[in-house]
């Protein structure tokens, strides 16, 4: 509960932000803090400097791209878009999925960027990002770059945000003709996620993301059709891990289970 | 600005402006507790999950667990101590609360009554599953919720009694 | 032994008992001006952080605080060889070798659990107290730890406490009726290798702590806290103190839940007051919610081994066998009570007269448990209440059926059990009827089909539990024949005060349980005013001279103790009232007064009258010229009452442990996905018979919380360990309890069988005896008949276990069977 | 924790082996090492500050070479320390030479013990691989870095 001295600032502008992160050895992001605060109080694992994004008003923002995508900010919180028109045209699921997110105060502080650059694997919007085909954008003391969602996340709490680099938006494609859908099985309503799945599905082809059964989200792609789908996952090889919520056997059987339903959320939801 | 390790804190707490030099590592519901001696803002666990934390900032419902006083810098907080006019009376809310028994220890009861005014002020005609998303971040052990719920409707639709 | 009935002196006019009026808690409560323990604060108060130890088992090589003690800003440090130097073991309850186990406030010489505290720092901050706390080195020689408590009973298994050389903590046998003749009468005998009942916890919402502070002068410590059982408590800290039990004053007054949870603090709170005193200044201890569920209390977890069951065919149960194995995890404390407090209820709810059960409880590298809610009892009624539904599924049997075939019933009451408990009252078929009524049973194959339809399993099933309250301490003498406890008792103070003030101070330490408020209302009907002239002090205070030796709240028993109390203390009041006013208002004797309208009015002339505020006066402060006959009359009545108890029989473990018995039926109907093992409660219904309410709303509040914790303990709420020793859910995400989106909507029903063994014929209620475990796991076993009928042997079942046992219901049917006799 | 795995390297066995068991090369492939000492030939301390992506996790780990049969088998021991947290490994490897290239099977032991442990396996599991992995990778780069500088 209680943390260990650390260092604050904040900056009032990005390129402040970037110089503070990278001129401060073991500095981190604060945005929402929903994450970061809670590990800071056990103190297993914890920054030296935080540098607070409350005042980068810019990154708050939700927009829609040119093309019809979403243009999300990374200090965008849970509860922004939940009710945020742009969300609601381009990509709705990212509303009801953020909607099952924890509950109301921390929908009200959780960020979208929080969300991603924790990446705990029992988050629902890492798979979620990578089956819509999001990118990332970073901006660090050499400038900006985009990493697609597929290769953003690198471990349990690792990202390719690399040290003084800043998530700064993300950007997430016109769903097109595609469709979206997702599934959870999680411990009482809206508690914490055993397996979770999103499929991104168009012209009869399904991206099929699985959360909590490895470090990372898990990138299959089928045919959008159940038997598919559930071949797909049983033939991944999956080695998830084993807790007091589940075995690995039980996530294994849970992935092809909420592949599929997922799917089917997809098919019906548009 | 660089990092600091402690900075001057302003905020407003329940319409009074305090100014305090805080640790930036204390957490906003121990500069409430301990520093501004708020005691009625409870602490029910360590990782976010109660709720009894719960107060308003800015008008949103927050864990104050989850957010260093530092971050509340310019903000405003409306804690449960705000809840009750002035003239001795009760809130709606309270009142409801008592009307239904829906607090028994009582700790989770500040947090809670906050979940339920953030509710009401969105949200004036909430159904019951409404009512029961707007709290489900906060934790009670002694009553099953469902007096609760039931309270937070009564007020809702001012059934209280006077 | 008999238990009787106390004279019913004079029924309470209708009044207010009975009438939920509003509670007096709330005001305080709503606006946020509780006082709970963290609340409390001091000038040059310390901060308190107990340095814990990482590993399940290990010898302590040496603890260096000297890096700790040099921070600026720490005022001092405490470890275990301190207080080994200033301070003696706590008692232990149990026999030999179980009573050899050494237990202080710090580790001594070595760690038993993964959490426990080694050594304390004092810092003028909560975060610099931990900072410095992390800099304290200590150096551990790992020891192989044990997890299990039937593991722990093999031989060569890494013993605990080398100086019980065991980790028996306690064990014996108890042979009630005859076993074996129930054996010759049986049609078939129902055997079930194992039954396994989990560890958890009701994780009161506040965690523990205290503010201690040490009065050099008088050598008296202040401890502001929320134990829950003060009188207990008292007589484990002051002895290893080495102090008087007066030097120990005990303050509470809001409590954010107990549950049980509060009753094993001293250890902690002997730490806090050896640092008051060494530092000299006052401590503040706040216990964190990892803390408390790694290192303060769970429940007791019970492996139920060799259950074997004699019935005849038609579903009569004659009798029942079992080898009990309890986990009190590394240090007894509260143990082994549990050994012979399940015996409240050893037939559960059904006529069972021949029993035969080998119970041991063993130590294992994992959190102390203490009393959580339904404590002992639970574990019992949910293997009786599991029992009925293996025998009913293995014989082809309807459960509802043989529930009833089996029941004690109304007619039958008081009825003695096989070991001599005496249930007062009760309706079990009644109130069973009531809820399947409540949950549409009449519908229930239609409503399987549609759930069916939709891919769904539907189940039924049912609990039925008992409530026993107010303990016969006597019974632990069952276990250890050398202790000196038995009986029961609780106190209360009634004063008229100058102005007419009733003020009433209660022994009890509640936690929500709404005593201020219930004590008005007997207090009004007895003095004839109205809950609103009642004060009620909150909390408790040791000083205040209104306690006894089993003071506090716990085991269900307010509604008689306390009530007893606070109506023996009232009728002493009414009684002076009314012989000071017959004086002053010149009739006949007191029985020629009433007392109504806050006033003392002659019987046959109302209108003369002494309000109480002229009583108060007189008493107190215009006493000249009183005839001698008033010389005891203080309007300042103490009354302690003791519930009519006997010492057990010892020789045969027979005799009344519990004064009332409460009961609870719960009827819950579930919906189980059969592809994931997910499932949802979507009809639940309770029914409660606590005998006289007074204060249905109270009542029903705290059956709604039974229901809550027992549902969160079913589905989600488990504190399962690792091969080394660490808990896997020391924190609200893995310990999931239920939220507002869990919880089902709850049906409540009830019915009044009021104890002939009470004067209010209420009956001690609230821990609700896991009602909802028990539902649970036989709705599931109903659900699944469909897909293999697999047994349900756990009293925990997530989904990942229903799920297996859709997989494999083979496995959980393996160690069933059925023979003829 | 078990975690155990085989792996191949373009490059003789006694190279993979020299570098296996210089404490410095070593130290080198470990993410986070901040300071390295040799104690003696079998003793070695580190301290790390793993980097995660929420801020790092310091530990102090004392290392123990428990067997060495070079050029084929060794294996250690080692103890870590840090807030909350003890993190013990017995790890070993056994390497076999296949033409020029080596196979190595490695498994390692690990367990983790204190506040951290109750994070949940679920996280703690994927760390361990994540940092095993790293080490396994750096290896692979060093050993081809050295296969051609010989």
């Amino acid at each position: 509960m209680l943390l260990s001295e650390v260092g604050y600032a904040r900056p009032t502008s990005v390129d402040e932000a970037v110089r503070l992160l990278a001129e401060n050895d073991g500095a981190r992001a604060l945005a929402g803090g929903q994450t970061i605060v809670n590990v800071m109080k056990a103190r297993a694992a914890a920054p030296d400097v935080l540098v607070d994004l409350a005042d980068l008003a810019e990154l708050r923002t939700i927009a829609a791209t040119a093309d019809g995508g979403l243009d999300l900010g990374a200090l965008a919180t849970y509860a922004q878009m939940i009710t945020s028109a742009e969300v609601k045209a381009a990509r709705p699921l990212i509303a009801d999925v953020a909607a099952q997110i924890a509950d109301v105060q921390v929908r009200n502080r959780g960020t979208v960027g929080g969300n991603v650059c924790s990446n705990d694997p029992t988050n629902h919007l890492p798979p979620l990002f990578v089956a819509m085909g999001a990118a990332m954008t970073l901006v660090g003391p050499d400038g900006e770059r985009t990493v697609r969602a597929e290769e953003f996340f690198l471990g349990v709490y690792m990202t390719a945000v690399g040290p003084g680099e800043l998530l700064t938006r993300i950007v997430v494609p016109p769903a097109g003709e595609a469709r979206d859908g997702f599934d959870a099985v999680t411990i009482g309503a809206d508690g914490t996620c055993i397996v979770n799945a999103a499929v991104t599905e168009a012209g009869g082809q399904a991206r099929i993301v699985l959360g909590c059964v490895a470090a990372t989200p898990v990138l299959l792609t089928a045919a959008a059709d159940e038997d598919s789908v559930r071949e797909a996952v049983r033939g991944a090889d999956l080695d998830p891990p084993s807790d007091l919520h589940g075995t690995a056997e039980y996530r294994r059987h849970l992935a092809e289970v909420v592949a599929a339903r997922a799917l089917a959320a997809a098919r019906e939801g548009s | 600005m660089e990092p600091v390790t402690s900075m001057r804190v302003t905020v407003t707490v329940n319409g009074e402006s305090h100014e305090r030099e805080v640790a930036a590592r204390r957490l906003l519901v121990h500069f409430l507790r301990d520093d501004l001696d708020l005691t009625g803002t409870h602490v029910g666990c360590d990782t976010g999950n109660c709720g009894a934390c719960t107060v308003l900032v800015n008008g949103a419902a927050v864990k104050s667990c989850m957010l260093l006083a530092v971050q509340a810098h310019g903000a405003s907080i409306e804690t449960v101590e705000s809840l009750a006019p002035a003239n001795g009376g009760l809130h709606p809310l309270q009142q409801a609360f008592s009307d239904r028994h829906a607090l028994q220890c009582g700790y989770c009861t500040p947090g809670m009554l906050m979940s339920a005014k953030h509710l009401l002020d969105h949200n004036p005609e909430p159904t019951e599953n409404e009512i029961r998303r707007a709290i489900q971040g906060n934790i009670c052990r002694c009553t099953g919720y469902v007096n609760i719920v039931e309270a937070i409707a009564a007020a809702a639709k001012g059934e209280v009694s006077a | 032994m008999t238990t009787t009935a106390p004279e019913q002196v004079e029924a309470p006019q209708k009044g207010f008992a009975g009438e939920s009026i509003p509670r007096k808690e709330d005001r305080r409560l709503v606006q946020g001006q509780g006082v709970f323990f963290d609340d409390v604060k001091r000038h040059g108060m310390g901060y308190v952080h107990f340095v814990r130890s990482p590993y399940a088992h290990a010898g302590i090589v040496s603890i260096d605080v000297s890096a700790a003690e040099a921070v600026e800003g720490v005022y001092g440090t405490l470890i275990g060889e301190e207080v080994a130097a200033l301070t003696d073991p706590f008692f232990e309850m149990s026999t030999p070798p179980g009573n050899e186990i050494r237990d202080y406030a710090l580790a001594v010489g070595k760690v038993r659990f993964a959490g426990e505290p080694v050594a304390a720092v004092v810092a003028e901050t909560r975060e610099l107290a931990r900072d410095a706390a992390e800099l304290v080195e200590v150096e551990y020689e790992p020891l192989e730890p044990v997890v299990d408590a039937v593991a722990a009973l093999e031989p060569g298994a890494p013993v605990l406490h080398e100086e019980a050389g065991t980790n028996v903590v306690w064990s014996g046998t108890f042979e009630w009726g005859d076993y074996d003749e129930a054996l010759a009468e049986a049609d078939r005998i129902v055997r079930i290798d194992r039954l396994y009942f989990h560890r958890f916890s009701s994780t009161p919402l506040e965690c523990a702590g205290a503010l201690v502070e040490y009065d050099r002068g008088t050598e008296q410590w202040t401890l502001h806290c929320n134990h829950q059982m003060p009188g207990i408590g008292i007589v484990w800290m002051a002895p290893a103190l080495r102090v008087g039990t007066d030097k120990l004053r005990i303050v509470t007054q809001d409590i954010g839940g107990g549950f049980g949870n509060k009753i094993t603090l001293h250890p902690y709170f002997v730490a806090l007051c050896l640092l008051a005193r060494k530092l000299h200044r006052p401590v503040q201890w706040t216990e964190w919610r990892t803390d408390q569920h790694t290192a303060n209390t769970h429940g007791n977890e019970r492996t139920f081994l060799d259950v074997e069951v004699p019935v005849r065919s038609d579903g009569t149960m004659l009798g029942f066998k079992v080898k009990a194995v309890d986990d009190a995890g590394a240090f007894p404390r509260y143990e082994p009570l549990g050994c012979i407090i399940w015996a409240q209820v050893t037939p559960g709810c059904y006529r069972w007269r021949h029993v035969r059960v080998d119970f041991t409880q063993a130590c294992t590298n994992k959190s102390p448990t203490a009393p959580n809610r339904g404590y002992s009892r639970m574990q019992q009624l949910w293997f009786t209440e599991r029992v009925i539904d293996v025998v009913a599924s293995e014989l082809g049997l309807d459960p509802v059926e043989v529930r009833k075939r089996n029941y004690i019933r109304a007619d039958e009451m008081p009825y003695e059990t096989p070991n001599g408990c005496v249930y007062d009252s009760g309706d079990y078929a009644r109130c069973l009827d009531i809820a399947l009524d409540l949950v549409g049973y009449d519908s229930l194959e239609e409503r399987r089909r549609d759930a069916e339809s939709r891919g769904k399993l539907l189940g039924l099933g049912i609990g039925s539990t008992l409530d026993s309250g107010t303990n016969n301490f006597g019974q632990s003498q069952l276990l250890n024949p050398e202790l000196q406890f038995s009986g029961n008792n609780e106190v209360a103070t009634v004063r008229l005060d100058i102005f007419g003030e009733i003020v009433v101070t209660l022994g009890t330490t509640p936690q929500g349980q709404s005593h201020e408020t219930v004590a008005s209302q007997v207090v009004a009907d007895l003095l004839g005013v109205t809950p609103n002239d009642v004060h009620v002090r909150a909390g408790h205070d040791s000083y205040w001279n209104s306690h006894a030796g089993f003071s506090g709240t716990y085991a269900s028993q307010f509604a008689v103790t306390g009530l007893e109390a606070v109506r023996g203390a009232t009728l002493a009041l009414a009684d002076q009232i009314r012989r000071l006013a017959a004086i002053i208002l010149g009739a006949g004797g007191p029985d020629d007064i009433v007392l109504e309208e806050s006033m003392a009015k002659r019987r046959d002339m109302p209108e003369a009258a002494l309000p109480f505020m002229a009583c108060g006066a007189i008493i107190n402060v215009n006493n000249a010229g009183l005839p001698p006959e008033l010389d005891d009359v203080t309007l300042n009545c103490r009354y302690v009452y003791r519930p009519p108890f006997e010492v057990p029989d010892i020789e045969r473990k027979f005799g009344n442990l519990t004064l009332t018995y409460a009961t609870q039926i719960h009827a819950c109907v579930v919906e189980v996905d059969p592809e994931t093992g997910v499932y949802e409660i979507v009809d639940y219904a309770a029914v409660d018979d606590c005998g006289t309410r007074i204060h249905p709303q109270i009542v029903e509040g705290q059956v709604h919380g039974a229901t809550a914790h027992a549902l969160g303990a079913a589905m989600f709420e488990t504190f399962p360990y690792d091969e080394n020793g660490m808990l896997l859910a020391s924190n609200f995400y893995d310990y999931h309890v239920p939220h507002a989106l869990d919880m089902p909507p709850l049906k409540t029903g009830f019915i009044e069988s009021p104890s002939p063994f009470s004067s209010l014929g209420t009956k001690g209620m609230g821990e609700g005896g896991g009602a909802g475990i028990h539902a649970v796991c036989a709705a599931l076993q109903d659900a699944l008949r469909p897909v293999g009928s697999p047994i349900v042997t756990e009293s925990h079942n997530p989904y990942h276990r229903v799920w297996e046992l859709i997989r494999d219901p083979a496995a959980s049917r393996a160690g069933i069977e059925v023979s003829g006799a | 924790m078990k975690v155990e795995g085989t792996r191949r390297y373009e490059a003789p066995r006694d190279r993979v082996w020299e570098i296996l068991n210089d404490p410095v090369e070593m130290a080198g492939l470990m993410p986070g090492v901040e300071s390295f000492e040799i104690v003696d030939e079998t003793h070695w301390k580190a301290k790390v500050k793993v980097p995660l992506g929420l801020g790092s996790m310091k530990m102090s780990i004392d290392f123990e070479k428990t067997e060495s049969r070079p050029p084929e088998h060794a294996s250690l021991q080692a103890k870590g320390k840090g807030v909350g947290a003890i993190m013990s490994m017995e790890t070993q490897f056994d390497l076999a030479e296949d033409g020029g290239a080596t196979d190595m099977r490695w498994q390692a032991d690990v367990r983790i013990l204190g506040q951290v442990a109750s994070m949940g396996q679920r996280v703690v599991q994927p760390i361990v691989n994540q940092q095993v992995e790293q080490v396994l990778t750096a290896l692979d780069k060093r050993v081809a870095v050295k296969a051609g500088e010989a």
